[in-house]
């Protein structure tokens, strides 16, 4: 497996600069969790990891693949869940998997689907609307795809939030496995004691910054 | 209710006889010297006509009923009620049209009666297609009960302004002849027994549609029920 | 209340004008379909003054159906509807805003159309233009209160486009002909008064009376 | 990638589709359309030959832009057109899969709704149907592929974006001209030939190849 | 100040029975914090109490305005912050807060509009569409509403989410501030630790059934 490489990465949303310089390097099996205030741009940078925004400044490599010039090749490798479910509502929860299947074009049968669904505790709804899901539903489901993607580069944008302990749990025991096998994980969360129990780095992005973060001033 | 439904199949017999007498007495009443054999469409045309109003006017009813009682009961009948309906006004257009043919000359024709009829029909129609969108019974069953509502509010102004639009202005291609010959002599009883026969059909149909409703409702319970204890 | 009323109204204006481009597209469409009867008929002007009733009643009707496809989606994309119907208004306030809003940018719309049509069909009745518009309006009243509830209606329904068009068009059909009658009697002899209107008149109290409270019972979980 | 067009086009249609009434509501639509236009123009026989070209490409115009609305809607809901744009896929088959379920739909409202034409407005042209339909189709291909565009250009919100949907009226025009005057000259002479059957099929594609570049161009940030 | 007292209350949707026996009753001052599973019914209960939902079996006072009965009297006195902003993304902050205003017709001037959106720390952003903004920022956003609005009964659907570490304390004061001027404030959560500095009373909801937690066992 291969690493992740940012460098001197910058972004702007028209005028106003979000990310002035932002250098990272997360190896295989590591797991980088980007902590900050609201609004100081961790989701902006799991968006140019995603390829989602045109990177602007510096470069980032997932390996050999260059995701500024590359973005169609590197999208193979990636998934972002985000802070959006990016679910259909009037798709059941094996339609929504089954549209995402398609559209990442992996390989899962019908089974896999299900038992993915059957993972995250959705069983006795999986053929109903997900519009009336409750959110940890909505959000367990947008997790699941996590099971049927076998990507290298996991982007997880407050992956716990309305989550509730068992899913919590669950949600690290994936991410876990992710690592044992050589993933790589870049994570933004507001939640340092759900992280916890994760082997992971964590980093304080700060005025577009992206500072190590010693284990006294976590935040 | 379900009573009522076990009471369904006698009706359904009864139906069944009282039609094939009518029938009978309608293939025996001589024929019309003008019109010919398909005078006979008529005993199919004008009670299904006044079949497809009536059943509007139940529709009506449960849709209020529901509204204000919130009752399952009422809900079931009349979504059964608009398929009933649907169907009596598709057999008026058809047989119509089919008259229509030999009699003036075209399927179709811009008259009063006709177009307040076909949007009668697609009243019916919007209501079943409303109901049908929704996925949660208590959402789409309030919905339509409030659009039969207001379908009830606009069918006499349709009605209405349908015939004065027409007689105001250009008089139709074919003279009155949409409110057709004043039917007497020997052609009356068997339409008046005929209409008796189409009243009957009507609640049979919508019982038995009822049912169907009513199992099926029962069944996605059960299903969902079963699911939220797996 | 009625400061809630208007600032409901408000947010749909301003985010017309912000981007959501109802109006342009709803333009857009009018004016498209005004240059396809025109290829289509080539009409001689008398013929086109026949047609000028028909035309734009029928580019009303289609313009503000389209229009009512995104009256409650901007409703939908933060929950906002819930959060609306959290408030201490009745149901029927809420109805009225949604209501304005959308008459509005209707009204922009037929001010437009109306100016338009006789230009591009030669038709020279420019005296008649502000009774044509008043029937209009008076129209379009009536026309959007049964929309916004049919749009209520079949906000969360599937494929909810078509069956909004669905259940408005044969609901709304003796509006139309009201209208074409009325408007044809006002290019014929200038007067405005007659049956018809009183017809168009009838439907919008009818509707404006009954639709906040059908609203009121669609939004009752 | 032809299965991620599928897929796409699947859930915006089949997913509509899995109740039994979405066909006939289609068709009852398109009904209804003619009612209205009935209501509104009155046409004796002979005028309603003349009207039918007009009307059919009104009606094709209003039902894809009704369906254009609710394209990116369904997209919107839970940033799910960001969903879309984070898969492996080139940009050109996002929209080729938003294209095809649209085409899909107009398609078959347009089928139900020539012989529906005829019949109600009793013109008796029945041999054209089947050049009617093509003519129809070929319209609509280019007509879905603007349509989805502005749709997008609409959706992202950019100010100066409903500018250029404004811009595609122009674009539009000529094609639908082109239809309609083909299909005058198909009920004329029964000939599908001539100077605009081959306008037509320059827009189409002109429009199919530039499409999905603009697209893509529009999606990236 | 007046009490909340439900009793006996039962929800189902169509057939699924979410809640199947709730009573609660909280005093003046006093904040319920309710934990349980996803899908469990949290965020409905608060629909509930919010007379979003129309009351299907049993009863809910607040104070003696009976919720069932006169729901428009009591969304006088009750503020839902959901799991949705319910902002309007071309909207500004303080076009979105004029419009809160009006339609919750309370008093409040620009001034005060402004002192809001200052508070949660968007001061710099008072005159962008909200729709750019970032997660944290609507969540924040969306809290200013409560210095706006004066409430009886504050409802909070997970209020924690998506707020970084200020905001969290920020929140918190203003809830503390709000029961100690004898409000009653109801709560749903996964974050035991962000509710901790709280006073609070702990209820689990299980089986559609509210109980008591004990500290202990405290989800
Ligand atoms: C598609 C075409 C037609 C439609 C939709 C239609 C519809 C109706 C309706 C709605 C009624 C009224 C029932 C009532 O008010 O109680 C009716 C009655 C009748 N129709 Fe038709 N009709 C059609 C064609 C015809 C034709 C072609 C004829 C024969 C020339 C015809 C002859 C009659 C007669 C004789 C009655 C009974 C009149 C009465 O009881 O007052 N109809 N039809
Ligand atoms: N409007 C609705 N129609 C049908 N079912 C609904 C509706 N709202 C909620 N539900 C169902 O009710 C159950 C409880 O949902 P609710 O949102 O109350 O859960 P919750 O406790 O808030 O969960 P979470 O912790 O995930 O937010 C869920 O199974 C959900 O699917
Ligand atoms: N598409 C966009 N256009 C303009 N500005 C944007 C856009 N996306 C984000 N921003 C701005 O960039 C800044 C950073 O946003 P971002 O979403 O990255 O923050 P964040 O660190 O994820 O915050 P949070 O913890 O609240 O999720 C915010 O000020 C936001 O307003
Ligand atoms: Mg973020
Ligand atoms: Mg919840």
């Amino acid at each position: 497996m291969t690493p992740l490489q940012i460098l001197d990465m910058a972004h702007r949303f028209g005028r106003r600069i979000v990310l002035r310089r932002v250098t990272l390097r997360v190896e295989p099996g590591e797991c980088a969790v980007l902590y900050g205030a609201n609004g100081s741009g961790k989701s902006t940078l799991l968006s140019l990891l995603a390829t989602r925004l045109r990177i602007q400044q510096g470069s980032c490599l997932l390996g050999d693949v260059n995701l500024q010039t590359h973005g169609d090749l590197a999208r193979r490798y990636i998934v972002l869940i985000g802070h959006h479910s990016h679910l259909y509502g009037h798709l059941s929860p094996m339609e929504n998997l089954l549209f995402f299947r398609d559209m990442h074009q992996v390989a899962a049968d019908m089974d896999a689907l299900a038992d993915a669904i059957g993972a995250v505790g959705l069983e006795p709804f999986a053929h109903q609307p997900v519009r009336w899901f409750s959110a940890g539903m909505k959000k367990r489901l947008s997790l699941a795809r996590l099971l049927i993607a076998r990507p290298r580069l996991l982007l997880l944008d407050e992956p716990y939030s309305a989550l509730d302990q068992d899913g919590v749990s669950w949600l690290n025991g994936v991410i876990h496995r992710f690592q044992h096998q050589g993933g790589l994980v870049v994570m933004a969360s507001h939640d340092p004691e759900k992280v916890q129990p994760l082997r992971h780095t964590p980093w304080h992005l700060h005025g577009g910054l992206l500072q190590s973060v010693t284990e006294s001033h976590r935040c | 209710m379900n009573r009522l439904l076990a009471w369904n199949r006698w009706l359904g017999w009864g139906t069944l006889l009282l039609l094939s007498a009518c029938l009978w007495m309608v293939f025996h009443v001589p024929m019309d010297y003008q019109q010919g054999n398909a005078v006979r469409i008529l005993y199919v045309h004008v009670p299904s006509a006044k079949m497809a109003l009536f059943v509007y006017l139940i529709l009506t009813l449960f849709s209020i009923w529901y509204l204000w009682k919130k009752s399952e009961t009422a809900d079931i009948l009349a979504e059964a009620a608009a398929y009933v309906g649907a169907a009596f006004a598709l057999v008026t257009l058809v047989s119509g049209s089919l008259w229509g043919k030999p009699m003036w000359g075209t399927w179709w024709a811009w008259d009063a009666r006709l177009t307040s009829m076909l949007v009668l029909l697609i009243l019916y129609v919007g209501i079943i297609a409303l109901r049908n969108a929704f996925d949660d019974t208590v959402k789409g069953g309030r919905a339509t009960a409030i659009l039969a509502i207001f379908g009830a509010v606009d069918l006499p102004i349709i009605h209405f302004s349908v015939v004065w639009w027409r007689t105001l202005h250009q008089p139709p291609s074919f003279n009155q002849s949409a409110s057709g010959p004043t039917i007497t002599g020997p052609l009356l009883p068997p339409l008046i027994w005929m209409s008796v026969a189409f009243v009957l059909l009507g609640m049979f149909l919508l019982l038995l549609k009822a049912r169907e409703i009513q199992q099926r409702r029962t069944l996605d319970a059960m299903e969902l029920e079963r699911a939220s204890h797996a | 209340m009625l400061k809630a009323i208007y600032r409901l109204a408000w947010k749909d204006v301003i985010a017309d004008f912000r981007h959501r481009s109802t109006f342009s597209s709803m333009l857009f469409f009018a004016i498209a379909v005004l240059l396809v009867f025109q290829a289509a008929f080539e009409p001689d002007p008398q013929e086109a003054q026949r047609l000028v009733p028909g035309l734009l009643w029928s580019t009303v009707l289609f313009t503000t159906i389209l229009g009512l496809g995104r009256v409650f989606q901007a409703e939908e994309e933060n929950g906002a509807l819930e959060g609306l119907l959290l408030a201490p208004l009745p149901r029927g306030a809420i109805f009225f805003g949604k209501w304005l809003g959308n008459l509005v940018l209707s009204l922009l719309v037929m001010t437009m159309l109306v100016p338009l049509t006789l230009v591009l069909f030669n038709v020279t009745i420019w005296g008649h233009v502000p009774m044509l518009l008043l029937l209009l309006f008076l129209g379009t009243m009536g026309l959007t209160a049964l929309g916004v509830l049919l749009a209520a209606m079949t906000q969360t329904a599937r494929s909810r486009e078509t069956l909004l068009a669905l259940l408005l068009l044969p609901l709304v059909a003796p509006l139309l002909i009201a209208g074409v009658q009325s408007m044809n009697s006002v290019i014929a002899s200038g007067s405005l008064t007659g049956p018809w209107l009183n017809l168009l008149l009838i439907f919008d109290v009818v509707y404006l009376a009954l639709a906040p409270w059908g609203f009121g019972w669609l939004m009752e979980e």
